[in-house]
C-alpha cells in the first residue's frame, strides 16, 4: 500500500467559534475536516463538562483537519487568527495518508 | 406582608423548586448525578415548543389587543436599556473591568425562559390570567441586550468586540428563538382545535418535564459555582441580588401603564430580572472572547436565577397584586 | 374537487404539518435549531414502538381477516416493482445514469414510516376505520425493493452492486423493522388489556410527540435540500412528484379489488406513494457505495416526504372515498 | 401452585416482560436495534425519579410507622450478609476464584432497581398495598453489599481490593441513590398536592416509559449473554437462579416479623433476590479491576434480571400471599 | 517507563460499513480497536452532520487501532479493501505505547 | 507561524477510573487535558458499546493531553501507576503546537 506524507492538525475549538474556523479553513483550501465532539476537559480556564448542558457556548469541539504537508502553514495561518484570542489548543503530527489524491 | 411569605413558602415547597434543589445540592455535593447533555436539550426543545404553542393558542382564542404591538416595543426597550443600568450597578457595586462588566450587562437585559415559564406555572396555580403574546415579548427581548453590551464596550478605547454578518444571523435565528416564535405562530393558526390534538402532550405532562429540567438547571447552576465561588465577590453577589429587583420595578409600573394584566405584567417583570444563559453566553464567547465565562455564568445561573426561582417571582406577583388591587 | 381541497387546507394547517414546516423553514434559513440525534432516534423508537403496538391490538380485537396474507404478498409484490417502474420514469424524466438511477428506484419502492405515521392520524381525525395489519404490511414492504434495486444494477455491464449475507441480515434485522413487528406482535399477545395499561403513554401524547419528530424531519428536508439543491434537476423534481402519484394510483385499485376498507387502501396507497429515508439509504451505502446519497436523500426527504404529507395524504383519501362510496 | 402458574403466566404476557423478551432476542439476533445512550439514561431518570416521589408520597400520606428505622437496619443487614451467602453458595456450584467470587456476591447484595419498579406494577396492578418508605430501603441497600465484598476479597492472600475516599463519596453518592433519596424526600415533602400536579408526568405514562426501558434491558441482557456465553457455567447458571430463590426466602420471613405489609415483604423479597447491574458493577471496576465483568455482568443481567422479572416476582408475591393469608 | 514503537492507524468511515471494517481488521489480526463518534465534516461530496439524524447511513464513525508496525501493512490492505469504493480517511501516525505485549 | 515542538499523549481507559487519572494528570503538573467519548471497541476482553447502556462501569473515555517533552516522563508514570491494573492503551505522539506557554 503506497502511502504519502502529509499533516495531520487538531484543533480543540470553543464550539461557538466552530463554524468560523472551518469556513476559514475551507476558504485557506483545506480539502475536508472532520468534527469530533468532546465531552469535557480542564485547561487554565479550568475544568468543564458538556453534561446537563443547553447552551453551546461552554462546550469544545474538535476539528480534525488532514492537510497536504505544503498547505500547513497556511492553514496555521488561518486557524491562528481564529483561535488568537479565544481558549482551545492547536497541535499538529506528521502521518501517512493513503490516497493522497483526496488531500 | 403575610401574603408575599405564604406565597414564598408555598412556592419554595413545589416539587418544580425542589427539584432545582436537589440537583442545586447533589453538585454542590460532589455526585455524579447528571442528565445526558442530548436528554437536557430534548427538554428544553419540549418546554419552548409547549410555552410558545400555547402562548399562540391564547392569542388566537382571545384576539391580539392593542397593546401588543406597544408591549413589543417596551420589550425591545427594556432589553436594550438595562444593560446600562447594570453596567452602571456593576462598577457601583464591583471592581469588575469595563469588558467583564459589559459582558454581564448584556445578560441581564435578556431573558432566561425558564424563569419565564417556572412564573407562568406560578400564576396558572393562582388562576392569575396573563396574555399570551408575552412568549413573542421574552422572544424579542433575547438579543436587544447583546447590542448594549458591545456598544458598552466600544466605547471604551481598548474595544475588542466583534460583532459580524455571521454573529448577528446566529443571534437572530438562534435555535431557542426561532423555536419559540416559530411554535407561537403555529399555536395562533391552529388554534383551540391545534391545542386539543396534543392537550395530553403539552399541557398535562409539563410541569412533571418542568421538573426534570429544574433538576439538570440545578446541577448546572451548583457545577458553576461550585468552580466559580472564587471569582464571585460580595460585590457581585449583591448585584446578581439586586439587579432582578431593578428590572422588576422598572417594569412593574411601565406593564401597568401600558395596560396590561396583572399576570401580564408579573411576567414583564419576570422577564426584566432574568438573565440569559444560553443565548447571551453563546454570543459573548464569540463577540467578547475576553470575558470571563466564570462571572457571568455564575451569575446569572448560580445567583439570579435561584433568587428569581425562590424569592423573586413570589415577590413580583404580590407587587402585582397589590398595584393592580 | 371541495372536499379534496377542503381536506387538503385542514391538513395543512394541523400542528404536525406546520411543525414541519417550522423546521424547513429554520433549516433553510441556517437556524441552528436541532434535535439532538438520541433525541430523534428515542422519538422514532416511540413512534414505531406506539404504531406497531396499536396495529397488534387492533388485529387481536377485531382478529385476523383472510385478507392479511394476501395484502402481505401484495406488498412484497408492490415494493419489488414499484423500483422497476421508478427506474423507467427515472430513465425518461432525468438523466440520471443507471447506478443512481437504481438507487432512488429502491427507496421508492420501500416505504417511509413516518407518512405512514402520519396517514393513520388524518384517518383517526375523520374517523376512517383501517386494518390493524396494515403495520406489518408496511413492515414487510420496507426490504424487497432494495433487492430490485440491486437487480436493476447487476443487469448493466459495469456492475458493482455487493450484496452479502451480513447486508442481508442488516436489512431483515435493521432496528426499525424488528421494533415494528416486534411491538406489533406485543400489542397482539396482550391485546386491549396490555393497551390499557399504557394508553396514556402511547395513544394520548401520540400527536405530541409526531409534531416533535415533524420538526426535526423538516430540519433534515430542508438542510438536505440546502445542501444538494444543485443536484435536483426539474426532471428529478418531477420525478419526485409523479411517482407517489403513480404508487398510489396502483395500490387505490388493488386494495380495493383485494376486500381492504377504505381506510386500509389509502395506507397501502400511502406506503406505495411513500419513499423511504431510513433503511435503504443505509443499506445503499453498503451495497451501492458510488451512488451519490445526495440525490436519492434530497429526493426521498426533500421533495417526496413533504408532498405527500401536505398534498398527497389528503388526496388519496379523497380518491379513496370517491372509489369506496 | 395454581394460583402461582396464574400470575406467572398473566406476568408474562404483559407488555413490560415482552418488550424485554423483544430486546433480548433482538440482540441475540444481531438485530442492529438499540435504544440511544443518552435516552436510556434519561428513562432511567425519570423511573428513578417517580418511584422516589411516589414513595415519599405515599409515606407523607401515610405517615411514618414505627417499622421504617427498624426497616432500614434489616436493609443494611440483608445487603451486608447476602453477599457471604452468596460467596460461599459460588464456591459449592462454580470453581470462581475468591477475586471473582467475592465481585459477584456484592452485586447479589445490592439491589436492581428496575426489578424493584416492576414488581412495584405488580403489585399496583393486583391492588396490594405496599410501604412507600421501601424506596428508601432500596436506597439504602445498595451500598453495604460492597463494602463486603471488599472484606471477603482482603481474607485472601493476595489482597488487591482498594478502597479510598474517594470511591466511597462515589458509591454513597452515586446519581441513582442521590435521585432516588432526592425524590423521596421531595415526595415527603410536597404530598398529595405534589403528587397532583405532576400525577400526569409520573404515574398515567409511568408503564408505557417502563416498556421502552425493559426494552433497553432486554437488549442489554442480550447482548452481554452473547458476549460473555462462554464464561457463564452450569454452576454460575444455577447460581443466577438460587440465590434470589435464597435471598428472597430470607426476606420473607424478616419482612414479616418486622410487621412490613405482605406488599412490604414481596418488596423486601424483591431487593433481596435482585442484583446489581448499575452502581456495583462501576465500583468493581474501580476496586476490583482484576474481576471479569463478563461473569458478573452477565450473570446479573442475563440470568437473575430476567429470572426475576418472569418467574421470581409471581413467585414471591404468591409467597407472601400464603403467608400473610 | 519504557515505551515502544507502534503505529496509530485512524480510520475514518460511514458508519454502515465499519462493523465490515473492524471485521476485517479482527480478522487481519489486529489484537483491539476503538469506535469514536463524528459530530460531522466535510470533504468532496460536501458538508454533513449527525444532528436529528434518524438513519446511520449518513454518519461516520472514527476508527482507532494502534498496530505493531510489522502488521501495519497487512492492516492498511485490509483497509483500503474497504473503504477503497466509499468516501473516507486513512491515516497512520509513529506512536509510543505502554506495554507493548497487548499489541 | 512558530510551532514548538511537545507530546501528545492519548489515553483510553475505563470510565470509572476516568477522574483518578485526570485528578493524577493535574497533580503531575499538566496544564490541561480533553475527555474525548469512546462509543466501543475491541480488545482482549471482548468487544463493547456504550449503546443502550445506564451504567458507567462498561464504557471508556479517551483523554487526551498535550505535554512539553520534559513532563513526559513524569506523565506517563503517573497514568501507568493509574491504569496498570485496569484495561486501557495508552499511546504518546510527537506533535507541534501553537502557543507552547500554554504547556
Ligand atoms: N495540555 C492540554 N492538553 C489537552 N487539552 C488541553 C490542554 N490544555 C487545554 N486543553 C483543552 O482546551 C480547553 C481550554 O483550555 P484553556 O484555554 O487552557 O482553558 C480545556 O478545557 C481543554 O479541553
Ligand atoms: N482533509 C480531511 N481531513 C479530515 N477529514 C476529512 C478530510 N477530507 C474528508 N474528511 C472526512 O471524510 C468525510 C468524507 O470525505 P469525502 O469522501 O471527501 O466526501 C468528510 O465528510 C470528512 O468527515
Ligand atoms: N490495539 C488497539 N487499538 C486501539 N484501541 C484498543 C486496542 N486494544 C484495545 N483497545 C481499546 O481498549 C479497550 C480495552 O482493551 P483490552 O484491555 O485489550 O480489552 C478496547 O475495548 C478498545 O476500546
Ligand atoms: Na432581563
Ligand atoms: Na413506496
Ligand atoms: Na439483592
Amino acid at each position: 500500500m503506497k502511502a504519502y506524507k502529509a499533516k495531520r492538525v487538531e484543533i480543540i475549538i470553543e464550539t461557538p467559534m466552530q463554524s468560523r474556523l472551518t469556513d476559514a479553513l475551507v476558504k485557506a483550501g483545506v480539502t475536508g475536516y472532520t468534527l469530533l465532539p468532546v465531552l469535557g476537559g480542564q485547561g487554565r480556564s479550568g475544568p468543564w463538562t458538556r453534561e446537563g448542558e443547553v447552551s453551546r457556548a461552554g462546550g469544545m469541539t474538535m476539528v480534525l483537519c488532514i492537510v497536504r504537508q505544503e498547505k500547513l502553514d497556511t492553514v496555521l495561518d488561518t486557524a491562528f487568527a481564529i483561535v488568537e484570542k479565544h481558549i482551545g489548543v492547536v497541535s499538529v503530527t506528521d502521518c501517512d495518508v493513503l490516497r493522497a489524491e483526496r488531500f | 406582608m403575610v401574603d408575599i411569605l405564604q406565597l414564598a413558602t408555598a412556592n419554595l415547597v413545589s416539587p418544580v423548586i425542589l427539584c432545582f434543589a436537589l440537583g442545586l445540592v447533589a453538585a454542590l455535593a460532589r455526585s455524579d448525578l447528571s442528565v445526558p447533555e442530548a436528554a437536557a436539550k430534548a427538554l428544553s426543545i419540549y418546554l419552548l415548543f409547549a410555552i410558545g404553542f400555547k402562548g399562540g393558542v391564547s392569542v388566537a382564542g382571545y384576539g391580539l389587543d392593542g397593546t401588543l404591538i406597544l408591549t413589543l416595543l417596551l420589550g425591545i426597550a427594556l432589553s436594550a436599556v438595562l444593560p446600562l443600568i447594570a453596567f452602571y450597578l456593576l462598577q457601583v457595586l464591583s471592581g469588575l473591568d469595563r469588558l467583564n462588566a459589559a459582558a454581564v450587562a448584556g445578560h441581564y437585559g435578556s431573558i432566561s425562559i425558564v424563569t419565564f415559564v417556572a412564573a407562568t406555572s406560578v400564576l396558572e396555580k393562582y388562576g392569575i390570567a396573563s396574555e399570551g403574546y408575552m412568549v413573542a415579548v421574552a422572544a424579542i427581548m433575547e438579543a436587544p441586550a447583546i447590542l448594549s453590551a458591545l456598544w458598552l464596550v466600544s466605547r471604551g478605547s481598548d474595544s475588542s468586540a466583534r460583532m459580524d454578518a455571521t454573529l448577528w444571523r446566529e443571534i437572530l435565528l438562534n435555535g431557542s428563538i426561532v423555536l419559540l416564535v416559530g411554535s407561537f405562530l403555529i399555536g395562533m393558526a391552529t388554534g383551540e382545535d391545534g391545542l386539543k390534538e396534543i392537550e395530553s402532550f403539552i399541557v398535562s405532562p409539563f410541569k412533571g418535564v418542568l421538573c426534570l429540567f429544574m433538576l439538570d438547571m440545578g446541577l448546572l447552576a451548583g457545577r458553576s459555582l461550585a468552580k466559580s465561588r472564587k471569582s464571585i465577590s460580595i460585590g457581585l453577589l449583591a448585584f446578581g441580588v439586586l439587579m432582578p429587583l431593578i428590572g422588576a420595578s422598572i417594569a412593574l409600573p411601565l406593564g401597568f401603564a401600558l395596560g396590561l394584566s396583572s399576570g401580564g405584567t408579573v411576567l414583564l417583570m419576570v422577564l426584566s430580572a432574568s438573565a440569559s444563559y444560553i443565548a447571551v453566553p453563546a454570543a459573548m464567547r464569540v463577540a467578547l472572547p475576553e470575558a470571563d465565562p466564570g462571572v457571568y455564568l455564575t451569575l446569572s445561573l448560580g445567583v439570579t436565577f435561584p433568587f428569581n426561582l425562590t424569592l423573586g417571582i413570589p415577590l413580583y406577583v404580590a407587587a402585582a397584586n397589590f398595584l393592580f388591587s
